[in-house]
Formats: structure tokens, C-alpha cells, sequence
């Protein structure tokens, strides 16, 4: 059995090894401490993280915990990164964009708002891991439905998809 | 042997000598060359076929022993010291010096085998943000959210222009409509763009285009061209019984 | 020009955000500070992450800082690494062995101390990112040269070619 101290250093080395959301249920499992004795010593650790002023903190976003750097020192940061960086085509953004706001979606669904055959962009898009399956659409056919990953929300800088911008108008058409 | 473990199972001619060393609980600084010869080559016949790549490893490393198998026969020359500082010229030593090196590589293989696996204390690094570091995706929200603003609009303006018509396209009700706009200006007739003007979606396009197919069956009306890159123009057929109706 | 609590905010998350041992002239460099400004700085960074009891430790190593986990914490992690790697073979982690005592090294004489062949296995721990090529022995033949590179610091779990255990005896035969 872990001490208090040693559970919540073993969270802070977990969140770090991780470079995406850890959800509470499976910090329980790796642990292996309950989820009552786990609540309290992580909200202690996301408050030591988010009171200082330090570089990092730690997010409760909704598919669990995540360690980030914080915004305030993205300038720094960006200039490090390595040299190959990609960007998305426009069709590529305006496609993710529709999954974004419409999610889960289906094929259809998008290429309607679109207006033009989008197989490709799919794939490219689900080998980036930027989306993923979601299902079917119980409806004639059961199309696949897509959704945006945790790696979308990495990329784009979101702590989770509330974080993305509500739209002026919601466009009634 | 009381039992044999398949060459496979060795990384090479070294780790197989080691083996039967260790098997034999044998002093490594003082090896029987010509009982270890034996043992090694009873493996290699045991050997099924296999790759012969790395066979060839192992029949060198055998040509080996039995070069140093058959020195070890030959009676020392009388030149040679029995003093124990002069072990160097041992025929083994080569082979000794080898072994010991492997097997201290074999350790550090080991070594890095548990620490790969996290059995031994270790730290860890942080994972790389992206799947491949070489390639790595640069996004921002905002180009999302204008992109998909961007594409709302068009989305708003193309609806309003191709509202999809619910009813099928009536023909019939089209012939009586382009009969009534040619009688309005029969001397003049009119284009046949004008005509495709007319249309709102492209289902009216086909119904427009085929109820002048059908006029000009019926010999209610004629195209003319004057040349073929001219417009094509489309009058009231003179006679019709219905133009001065 | 940054405050100095912010220069070691924006340190914290430049250490974090790369994976691998950062230069402290790297570090001058992005911050855009001076290196005497720099180095207290740092040392109070360190000794902040190093001495409280916690899960991630700042280590000072050849090739710069690092961020990474405590040792204690190794079992925890252990279970949860990327199921994509797969495992290397005994023969390839004699190569790399002898590779990472002896760099740089030729293929020759790791295939002397092997006893075997390892044209195959050099190709692999190429492509797995593990060693790469360090220039030509200057002898005849001119025989290309290998040596680690971070990543196999990264997959072994060290922060330095230091922390590779002494070899039991260096032998005298």
C-alpha cells in the first residue's frame, strides 16, 4: 500500500508520462488505490499545480486528466518544435471543422455541407488520428459516424471540446 | 547430454560455447578445448536445416576450436617457459579473452532487457505529442472555426438557390408555358438559352428541354441555327392552328 | 524583457514539452535571457523539482536538462507505454550493447565481439531510431561508424550514456 505522498508523486509521474487525458477511472486501476482515497489527493495535486506560478498545469477536462503547459508560454514554445511541421489542407480544416461542430456525423452528412466527395480527406483524417469511428447511424444503411479524437483537441490546443468557440449564429437554414 | 536445447535458441557461436560452458560448470580460464570441440560439433549435426547465414557463424567459430583442438595436441617446444607469468602464449587465451568479452555484452543485454521492460528502476521520459515527432501537425482554432463559418454561408446561399422542387416536373404544364411566351413574341421567337434561363433547378431544366423535344415532334415550333455556333433560336411553326387562337 | 519567475515558468514548460535533454545554451537562446542570468534560475528550478518529495525530477546531464519520472515510480509506468513497440530480440540488444560501450563503432567489430553476422540487425536498430551513423573510421576501407541516440536513452530509461552500469571487470586477459 502507497503512502499519501507516494500515490500523488506516482499521479504526477503518470500525468507526465501521458501525453494525453488520463480519465480518474484508470489512474484507480494503475494505482490500485481507491477512487474516495484518489479524489481527494488529486484535486491536492491540480491545486498545487494551478495556484503557483509555474509553467505547466493540470486540466480535468472531460475524458480525465491532462498535463499541459500553460498558454502563457505557447511564444517560447512554439519556436522549439521541430522543423517538419504540417498544416492541413483547407478542404482537410473544413472538413474537420463540420466533424468539430456536428460530431458524431456521418460521411454524408459532411460531404451535404461540403458539397463534394470527401473518401480521401476521411482517410487522411483518420490516419492522423484526428478522427475516429463512432458507430453507426441507426438509420437506412447504417452509415458510420465520425468524431473527433483526443489528438484533434491536442493539435488545435483545446483542453476539451467545450473549448471550442460557440458560433456567433446558429444558423437556422 | 542429458538434453539438447535447439540452435535456434543461441544468439551466436559465443552464447552456444558459453552454454555448454555453463552446462558443464566448466572453468573458463581453463577450458578442456578438445571435450568442448566435441560438444559443439554434436550440436551442429543435431542441427535440422536452418538459416544458413547463420549457420555459417556457427561453422567458422567450429573451424575455430578444431584449429585450437589440434594445437592444444601439439607438444610444447622446449623454448616455452613453465613460468606461470608467460600464460599468455596459452593457444585458449584468444578464445577466453572473446568469451569473457561476450559474456560481459551478454550481461548488459540483459541489463537493458529490464530496464526496457520497467523491471528495474528507471525513469521515463515524456511520450512525444505527436504520433511521429518528424511530422508533426500545426493547427489553430481560430482557421477551424472561420473555415467552418465560411463553409455555413455557403451552405445558406446554395440552399436558397437549389431548393429542391417537391413535385415532379410536369412536361405537359411546360409545353403550354413555352407556347405561351413564343405566341407572345412570334415574329421575334426567342433563344434557347433564354429558355434554359427560365429554369430554377435542373430537374425544370430537363422538363423545359424536353417539352420543346416534344413541341418540335409535334411540329408545334422550329429551332434554327444559322450557323452552328450560333444561338439556336425557336419560333412558332406558321400554320400552327393554335397562333392566332 | 521576462520576469524572473516567469523565466522559470517558461523553462518548466520548455523541459516538459521536449522530450529530450535540452542545452542550457539552447535554453539562453529561447528565453532570450543571459546565461549568468540563466544558471540561478535553473538552480532553483532543480532544486525545487529535486527536493520535494514528488514524481518527476529535473536531471543536469552531458547533454542538458531533462525532465523526467523518479526510478521510484518506474513500475507504475511500466504498464502503460504505447503497446506499438515491440520487443527486441535477444541478438539485437547484444548489438546494442556492444554499440553503446564501445561507440563509435564499426560493424566489424561488433560482429568480432558477437561472433556472428549483423547486417539485419544494424538495419533494424537503424530504422527503429535506436543508433544511427557517426561518421567513417579513418582506416582502410573508410567503414562507417555507429553510435546510441537519444532515443535509446528514451526506450532504456536513462538520462545519460553515464548511467549505464560498469561493466563487472575490465579484463586483463
Amino acid at each position: 500500500m502507497l503512502m499519501r505522498d507516494e500515490v500523488k508523486a506516482a499521479a504526477e509521474a503518470i500525468l507526465f508520462t501521458r501525453a494525453e487525458p488520463i480519465p480518474l477511472e484508470e489512474l484507480v486501476e494503475i494505482l490500485d488505490v481507491g477512487l474516495l482515497d484518489l479524489k481527494p489527493i488529486m484535486r491536492e495535486l491540480l491545486l498545487q499545480y494551478n495556484q503557483e506560478k509555474r509553467g505547466l498545469q493540470i486540466v480535468d477536462t472531460d475524458n480525465g486528466y491532462l498535463m499541459c503547459t500553460r498558454p502563457e508560454y505557447a511564444g517560447f514554445l512554439a519556436g522549439m518544435r521541430p522543423p517538419l511541421r504540417k498544416r492541413l489542407s483547407g478542404a482537410a480544416l473544413e472538413t474537420l471543422a463540420v466533424i468539430a461542430y456536428q460530431q458524431p456525423v456521418t460521411r454524408a452528412e459532411i460531404e451535404a455541407v461540403r458539397g463534394v466527395k470527401i473518401d480521401r480527406i476521411i482517410t487522411m483524417l483518420l490516419e492522423k488520428n484526428l478522427i475516429e469511428e463512432a458507430g453507426h447511424k441507426p438509420v437506412a444503411g447504417k452509415p458510420l459516424l465520425y468524431q473527433t479524437t483526443p489528438e484533434f483537441l491536442k493539435v488545435f490546443g483545446l483542453t476539451s471540446l467545450k473549448d471550442l468557440p460557440v458560433l456567433e449564429e446558429e444558423l437556422n437554414v | 547430454m542429458s538434453y539438447v536445447v535447439a540452435l535456434e535458441a543461441f544468439h551466436g557461436p559465443l552464447d552456444l560455447l558459453l552454454y555448454l560452458i555453463e552446462e558443464n560448470q566448466l572453468d573458463i580460464y581453463d577450458i578442456p578445448i578438445a571435450r568442448i570441440t566435441d560438444q559443439y560439433m554434436a550440436y551442429l549435426s543435431d542441427t535440422g536445416d536452418w538459416d544458413l547465414d547463420r549457420l555459417g557463424d556457427f561453422l567458422i567459430m567450429a573451424s575455430y576450436l578444431m584449429q585450437l583442438k589440434s594445437r592444444m595436441l601439439l607438444p610444447k617446444s622446449p623454448l616455452e617457459s613453465r613460468d606461470p607469468e608467460d600464460i599468455g602464449i596459452d593457444p585458449r587465451d584468444e578464445l577466453v579473452r572473446r568469451l569473457l568479452s561476450y559474456k560481459r555484452y551478454r550481461q548488459v543485454a540483459n541489463y537493458l532487457a529490464a530496464m526496457e521492460k520497467g523491471d528495474t528502476a528507471r525513469v521515463f521520459y515524456r511520450q512525444p505529442e505527436a504520433a511521429s515527432r518528424q511530422e508533426e501537425l500545426v493547427a489553430d482554432i481560430k482557421s477551424l472555426v472561420a473555415a467552418y463559418k465560411s463553409l455555413r454561408q455557403q451552405l445558406k446561399h446554395s440552399q436558397q438557390q437549389l431548393d429542391i422542387p417537391s413535385g415532379d416536373v410536369d412536361v405537359n404544364a411546360m409545353m403550354s408555358q413555352l407556347m405561351l411566351r413564343l405566341r407572345q413574341n412570334k415574329r421575334a421567337g426567342m433563344d434557347f438559352r433564354e429558355l434554359l434561363d427560365a429554369a430554377s433547378n435542373r430537374r425544370e431544366l430537363l422538363g423545359y428541354f424536353l417539352a420543346l423535344l416534344e413541341l418540335l415532334r409535334q411540329h408545334q415550333v422550329k429551332a434554327v441555327q444559322s450557323d452552328h455556333r450560333a444561338e439556336i433560336r425557336i419560333y412558332l411553326r406558321a400554320g400552327n392552328k393554335n397562333v392566332n387562337a
